[in-house]
């Protein structure tokens, strides 16, 4: 059976058409290479692949910023940041098996169409051996989809859809974000001894495929805590105003809203909300409640003074005091005056992660990469100890919970940890129903040979 | 029994009675004009015979059948082809391809699907054109573009579109208008030179006299709206009702 | 040398697109491999693909915009459906790319008829807006209420778990013809260059050939003329006898199947279909295409597609890293200016320079780039008979 | 009822913004007979000129604040506005607070300038080409502009807050006679609205009662007969291209709190002006008005769970359904002229 691959160095077989340049002789490469964009130069060349244009430009401009600084350490410049604190100490900063790590960029504008024609371009053109960033769902899971035809890894960057490591999970594909479910698991209890078992909950969701595996996780871990839930509205993306999905709320019963939109939808019908009063508003004899399940430090920047004592998730934040953190805060802070946002995070270390599994494989084949990955045990990367579950490729690490901080000393510090969830309590089965159940499967690892 | 038989039409434009109570009757193979004051109704009543206005009241035949509620090409398709007080033309295209598209409608009608055939390849209708252009003195003229040439040739040209599809019906809507006196003088020649070749009615609605006594076997006289006389040239010259009305303006 | 029913000029011109055509893969790499150029080298074949699949869905946008006028804000939602075809026949029957772009001529031809009978009621803005309508809710309908059909945001893709009945056991894993699997590539190393030559930019380019002859024989037919006349002077043609109505919902349905073959092209290079396909902006972008390459004329949208997509995929990629390696020759002060200056222009700042070029364009050249091509093919005649001028003035004195 | 209310104000919100951008748009249609696609960068611009004002009164000196440490553990710089400094404490947290009303008296000289240079500099050459030309220029136009703002400001949306005084609701219901806190409603946008009703008074009040603006309504019926007057229609139609920019320009200020502002707002706008400005009638300053509203007010409703949970997806489609349906019954829109943009 043929494999599908892009570079394969076989006789054209539409003859006819290029019979001319066929023709010629002697000039046909005729070394096949083992797999996909094997590295034969002193160099190998990762692509980073993150939204410069559209509503996330600013994410993705922080990943790349992440993503040079990891280049950097990895060939061994700068102050070796996280590789310092890394528990697996095979890299020795003199790029990945000796050879000089390079990268190329592009832009995914945050569509699948340009994220894969930019993905395409690195794999045809550059050469890549692994494409890193991205920062929607949508988009991590059309490029996962295309690493895995064209047969090089995948690293996902900001997405929370369990779709990505669920149902559309890939054998070439790794997600070192947490995910909707996770957000769920670890509000779970914070919601519960903050707002008690009592609370009638209204959902406001973008009408996309991350907006409804968010909301089916909180749903389902609201309801867990004995929560009811009143309503879940599905909101047009880029709505822009939100006033007729808000005005409902107050008098329907509901004493907590969850927003589970994000980015600019999150930043206007989080401020259009406060505006509506409900922030001080009382409803069922309580003080009503607003809860944001996924929170960025830029969506938080976007939200400016109306995220102050809302609830929220994230993946990792700089304020953590892990070694490994405040290495990498350290060394991203002194190049570029500012501490990284989580999908910084997230994109800093999968580079370094590659490049581990690279090292410790002894090898570029993705498929040997992968294996590596598969299962691999870490500490020193944020998070404390963190599994790459080799059963769908989903990283698993201590979730945050934080809230808006009452009083803000600096732009950076408006949302403050107030628990780090323990990673038992975020874990779930791989077959678990909101991940594709039984039927979902990671295929075949494709090495592109 | 006229060509064009128009029986009591009425037309009303809100508080405003463009047309009422007209008969009229252009007979076969003549020329009819119709003149009148400004107001008068002229180009209403034009527009009601292409389609481009429905009116109130009455009824319009040609041929012996009506043309009420019918679309302009329809109406063209019947025979009734029109040029306008300003030509209208193609004009982004060559002279030839103009007249060539009046031959394509007359041979295939209102709309036939033909991507695939090349129109250089229709010899028939090449011919058609050509001998067209040749009529109206353009053939030279033929691979200019329309737009880059003067008014009178626009009006030669859309003369030639007309006669192109062999109407049975000619209105002309001032076809002279704002043109100089040498101009009026060769489109008179044009039209009486198309009247020698062809059987051929027309329907001339027209300011200048000069015009109208030149060509017009027939003339009926409109006055707001409604016909005031119908009659030959000489006689209306003396007409004491169209003096009064039309004429007596400028005397 | 006259061919197909073509006349010696159409027939010259229809050689040298197909020679352009099959050559791309070598004129597109003009820079040997590792230079500091190789960077604008565009021979990859994700993009000699776009450029020919664009290239069709421009020229299809053509045969209605450039001819009759009609501009229609909607024809992404024909691209839409295109792909959505072939991406479920992949599902149902299997990776075989013909019965997918077959059912998508079809489908999208019925959904241009049914658009475009609606929305050809109206005329000039009021056409547009309408069609515009009918996409904007293909595409919002698509990226939510219709997830079950278009898999939403994510966008259609073919599971492990799919019916695939006709897929036989030796059958291509992804989009192939008869066998021919679509994202193999031979390559071809020639010095320092490397040129690649890609089964499935070679099948978008025999369609694009095809299709193109095909535009240009509706260009040059009678149905061609009818539309052009509908441009020009509606009134006119109306009183010439004919009826626009169906002329116009031709060439819409028409280009509608253009757009339908190029979405469907685009899933047979790409098992996917994403919503954002039907988006206005991708609805614009080929207005765009088509005006800054020249409306109405037979190349212009091709140069107009080229044009945006080289931008889109060549510009967004030039980075710090890469400017660097560019002016580090300079001296350092200079260097960094020069980047900064740069920031403007590339990388994360690429549609500041296609907004730019746009403007440009259409001020200076307002036929389009084929305008542009003209104007330096005249001054180049102009030179020559100048010279010739010259010479023969001077020739009597000698 | 209450929830009806209440989505009527919605609506009338919603219909206030459009109806702002959908009346420069239909003036610069209607005068110089311009498609526009640059007319929603235009309400962006606006908008960061509230963003700049407020970054300008922003403006900081550093003081260091030796019992507090930053992110990197260096002690904390902390920020104090210029303006508290100069003015007193109490008059600069005023001007703060209040720059984004400020920023109205800012926008409108501003957008008069970028109206005039953009009609003298560009616009202007692109009386006589195909709408063809004026949409691609334009629209390069507006990518060039987000893109510059994108430069300057980031892609981030930017918080621009209204000020305290208008930051709570009102209990808008108790004025009807229904219980309180049923139907309450932010004072920001009861001001969105009245700002709007204003706004569009004036211009019509101007179109109606001046001389000039009696100049522009006949030069907007007739161009050419008006031109054949003598009178210099040009000077006029620059003016009135200004006039459209500065109200799209303030529109954009008077919406930075409701819309956190981000470089791509215009483009968000851009579609749906359009279909207002064709639903009300190509060339008709009312029709755009009356379409604002209609549609501002239907989107509304079509958001309620009761109509949604009949039709999924119709909030999603609803403006375009109804922009069909208008069409087809009424060939130029709710109050459109014959000839106007329809070839």
């Amino acid at each position: 059976m043929s494999k599908s691959n892009f570079t394969r160095r076989g006789l054209l077989k539409t003859g006819a058409v290029s019979g001319a340049g066929l023709a010629l002789p002697t000039i046909f490469t005729s070394a096949a290479s083992a797999f996909t964009n094997e590295p034969t130069g002193g160099t190998v060349t990762l692509g980073f692949n993150v939204p410069q244009t559209g509503p996330y430009a600013d994410e993705g401009l922080d990943e790349l910023r992440a993503q040079e600084l990891a280049v950097e350490h990895l060939n061994g410049m700068g102050d070796g940041g996280m590789l310092n604190t890394f528990s697996s100490q095979a890299l020795e900063g003199n790029g990945i098996l000796g050879k000089k790590v390079q990268f190329v960029t592009g832009d995914t504008q945050t569509k699948s169409d340009a994220a894969r024609a930019s993905a395409k371009s690195m794999i045809e053109k550059d050469g890549v051996t692994m494409i890193n960033g991205g920062s929607s769902s949508g988009v991590a899971i059309a490029v996962q989809g295309l690493c895995q035809e064209a047969g090089i890894i995948f690293m996902a960057g900001l997405t929370h859809s369990n779709d990505t490591t669920g149902k559309d999970r890939k054998a070439n594909g790794f997600r070192h974000f947490f995910n909707g479910y996770m957000s769920g698991a670890a509000l779970g209890p914070v919601l519960k001894n903050a707002y008690g078992t009592d609370r009638r909950a209204y959902h406001l969701t973008a009408d996309y495929t991350w907006g409804w595996t968010q909301q089916e996780s909180i749903q389902a871990s609201t309801e867990a805590i004995g929560w009811e839930t009143v309503n879940n509205v599905l909101t047009p993306v880029g709505a822009g105003d939100f006033s007729s999905y808000i005005t409902p709320v107050l008098n329907s019963g509901a004493d907590v809203l969850i927003l589970n939109h994000y980015g600019g939808d999150m930043v206007n019908s989080l401020t259009q909300a406060v505006q509506f009063g409900l922030r001080d508003a009382q409803a069922n004899g309580k003080d009503f409640e607003i809860v944001v399940p996924l929170y960025s430090e830029l969506m938080a920047a976007g939200a400016g003074e109306n995220i102050k004592g809302v609830y929220g998730s994230m993946n990792w934040n700089w304020q953590l005091s892990d070694a490994g953190t405040q290495a990498f805060v350290k060394s991203f802070g002194e190049k570029y005056g500012r501490p990284p946002s989580n999908s910084a995070h997230t994109c800093y270390v999968q580079t370094l992660l590659y490049a581990d599994a690279v090292t410790r494989a002894g090898s570029f084949n993705p498929c040997a990469v992968a294996e590596a990955l598969e299962g691999f045990e870490f500490d020193g990367l944020g998070n404390g100890p963190t599994l790459y579950r080799a059963e769908d490729h989903q990283c698993f690490k201590d979730v945050l919970v934080m809230k808006g901080a009452e009083n803000p000393t600096t732009e950076y510090d408006t949302l403050e940890i107030v628990e780090q969830t323990p990673v038992e309590q975020v874990m779930y089965e791989p077959n678990h129903p909101m991940f594709g159940g039984d039927e979902a499967s990671l295929g075949e690892c494709n090495d592109g040979a | 029994m006229g060509i064009l038989e128009v029986k009591n039409v009425g037309k009303r434009f809100g508080g405003l009675q463009a047309l009422s109570d007209v008969n009229l009757s252009v007979k076969e193979n003549s020329v009819h004009a119709i003149i009148g004051p400004n107001g008068a109704g002229k180009s209403t009543l034009l527009n009601c015979f292409v389609g481009k206005l429905i009116p109130d009241t009455g009824s319009v035949m040609f041929n012996g059948q009506s043309v009420l509620g019918l679309k302009p090409y329809e109406i063209n398709q019947m025979g009734i082809s029109r040029v306008f007080q300003t030509p209208e033309i193609f004009s982004d295209l060559t002279v030839m391809e103009n007249v060539m598209i009046s031959c394509f409608a007359r041979r295939d009608g209102s709309f036939r699907m033909h991507p695939f055939e090349t129109v250089a390849h229709e010899t028939d209708i090449v011919e058609q054109a050509e001998q067209m252009l040749e009529d109206v003195n353009m053939l030279d003229k033929r691979h200019m573009h329309a737009a880059s040439m003067s008014r009178g040739d626009k009006r030669r040209l859309e003369m030639a579109m007309c006669l192109a599809q062999n109407p049975k019906l000619l209105l002309l809507d001032e076809p002279t208008a704002g043109m100089a006196r040498a101009d009026t003088n060769n489109t008179i020649d044009l039209l009486k030179e198309i009247k020698e070749k062809r059987d051929i009615t027309m329907a001339i609605i027209e300011h200048d006299m000069h015009v109208v006594f030149s060509l017009a076997e027939r003339i009926t006289v409109l006055a707001q709206g409604t016909p005031l006389v119908e009659d030959t040239p000489e006689n209306i010259k003396g007409h004491p009702k169209v003096k009064e009305a039309y004429l007596g303006e400028a005397a | 040398m006259k061919m197909l029913g073509l006349s010696n000029k159409d027939t010259r011109f229809l050689l040298i697109v197909i020679a352009l055509t099959l050559l791309t893969p070598i004129i597109l790499q003009p820079f040997p491999e590792g230079s500091s150029l190789a960077q604008f080298n565009a021979g990859y074949p994700d993009l000699m693909q776009r450029f020919a699949i664009f290239g069709i869905f421009a020229i299809g946008f053509n045969i209605l915009f450039g001819l009759t006028g009609y501009l229609s804000f909607g024809h992404a939602a024909f691209l839409g459906v295109g792909s959505y075809s072939v991406v479920w026949m992949y599902k149902l029957l299997g990776y075989n790319v013909v019965p997918g772009i077959l059912l998508a001529i079809v489908v999208s031809g019925l959904f241009a008829l049914l658009i475009g009978f609606i929305s050809l009621r109206r005329s000039g803005i009021y056409f547009s807006i309408l069609t515009l309508a009918f996409a904007q809710m293909s595409y919002n309908l698509a990226y939510s209420v219709l997830t079950p059909l278009t898999n939403g945001e994510t966008g259609l893709q073919v599971y492990t778990n799919d019916a695939q009945v006709l897929m036989g056991a030796g059958a291509p894993n992804s989009p192939h013809f008869f066998g021919i699997v679509m994202n193999e590539s031979s390559k071809l190393n020639l010095g320092g260059w490397e040129f690649t030559f890609n089964n499935g930019y070679y099948f978008c380019a025999i369609v694009a050939i095809l299709v193109f002859y095909l535009s240009l024989r509706i260009f040059r037919s009678p149905f061609g003329l009818m539309l052009r006349a509908i441009k020009t002077n509606q009134t006119r043609l109306n009183y010439t006898g004919l009826n626009a109505r169906p002329y116009t919902l031709a060439a819409f349905v028409i280009s509608g199947m253009y757009a339908g073959l190029a979405g469907a092209l685009m899933a047979s290079m790409d098992p996917l279909a994403g919503a954002e396909r039907m988006q206005w902006t991708a609805s614009g972008e080929v207005v765009l295409m088509t005006i800054l390459g020249g409306a109405g004329t037979l190349m212009g949208p091709i140069l107009g597609a080229g044009f945006i997509k080289y931008f889109e995929n060549i510009f967004s990629k030039i980075n710090d890293q890469v400017l660097h390696g560019w002016f580090a020759f300079l001296p350092d002060g200079l260097e960094n200016f020069i980047i900064g200056v740069s920031h403007f222009f590339v990388g994360k700042s690429w549609h500041l320079t296609l907004g730019l070029l746009f403007m440009l364009v259409v001020i200076f050249l307002p036929g389009g780039l084929v305008e542009g091509g003209q104007r330096i093919a005249r001054a180049f005649r102009n030179r020559k008979s100048k010279d010739d001028g010259a010479q023969a003035r001077t020739q009597p004195a000698e | 009822m209450d929830a009806i209310i209440l989505q009527i104000l919605n609506g009338l919100d919603k219909g206030s913004a459009y109806a702002l951008i959908a009346l420069g748009l239909t003036l610069i249609f209607g005068t110089l007979g311009v498609v526009n696609f640059a007319h929603g960068a235009l309400f962006m611009i606006g908008a960061f000129v509230a963003v700049t004002l407020q970054r300008i009164f922003g403006l900081s000196y550093e003081e260091v604040d030796p019992d507090k440490t930053d992110f990197l553990g260096n002690p904390l710089v902390v920020d104090k506005p210029y303006v508290e400094k100069w003015f007193g404490a109490d008059f600069g947290a005023w001007l703060i607070d209040w720059s984004v009303p400020l920023a109205i008296i800012a926008a409108i000289p501003v957008m008069l300038i970028v109206g005039f240079v953009m009609e003298r500099g560009l616009i202007k050459h692109f009386y006589k080409r195909p709408h063809a030309d004026q949409i691609l220029v334009t629209f390069g136009l507006a990518i060039v502009l987000q893109e510059l703002i994108k430069y300057f400001f980031g892609a981030n949306p930017i918080q621009t807050g209204a000020p305290d005084a208008f930051a709570g609701s009102m209990d808008f219901g108790v004025l009807l006679g229904f219980d309180p806190n049923v139907i309450i409603y932010p004072y920001w946008r009861l001001v969105y609205f009245l700002f709007a009703a204003l706004v569009i008074g004036g211009v019509f009040a101007f179109l109606q009662f001046t001389t000039f603006g009696m100049v522009v309504r006949a030069g907007m019926a007739d161009r050419e007969t008006v031109g054949l007057l003598g009178i210099n229609i040009d000077k006029r139609f620059t003016l009135m291209f200004g006039l459209a920019a500065a109200v799209a320009g303030v529109a954009g200020v008077m919406y930075t709190p409701i819309l956190a502002p981000n470089y791509h707002m215009g483009m968000d706008f851009l579609v749906l002006s359009f279909v207002v400005v064709v639903v009300g009638g190509m060339g008709s300053l009312p029709g755009a008005v009356a379409a604002g509203f209609l549609l501002g007010i239907l989107q509304s409703f079509a958001s309620m769970n009761e109509i949604k949970s009949l039709i999924p997806g119709i909030d999603q489609v609803i403006i375009y359904l109804v922009a069909i349906l208008i069409l087809l019954t009424r060939p130029r829109g709710l109050l459109g002229r014959a000839g106007v943009m329809e070839d």
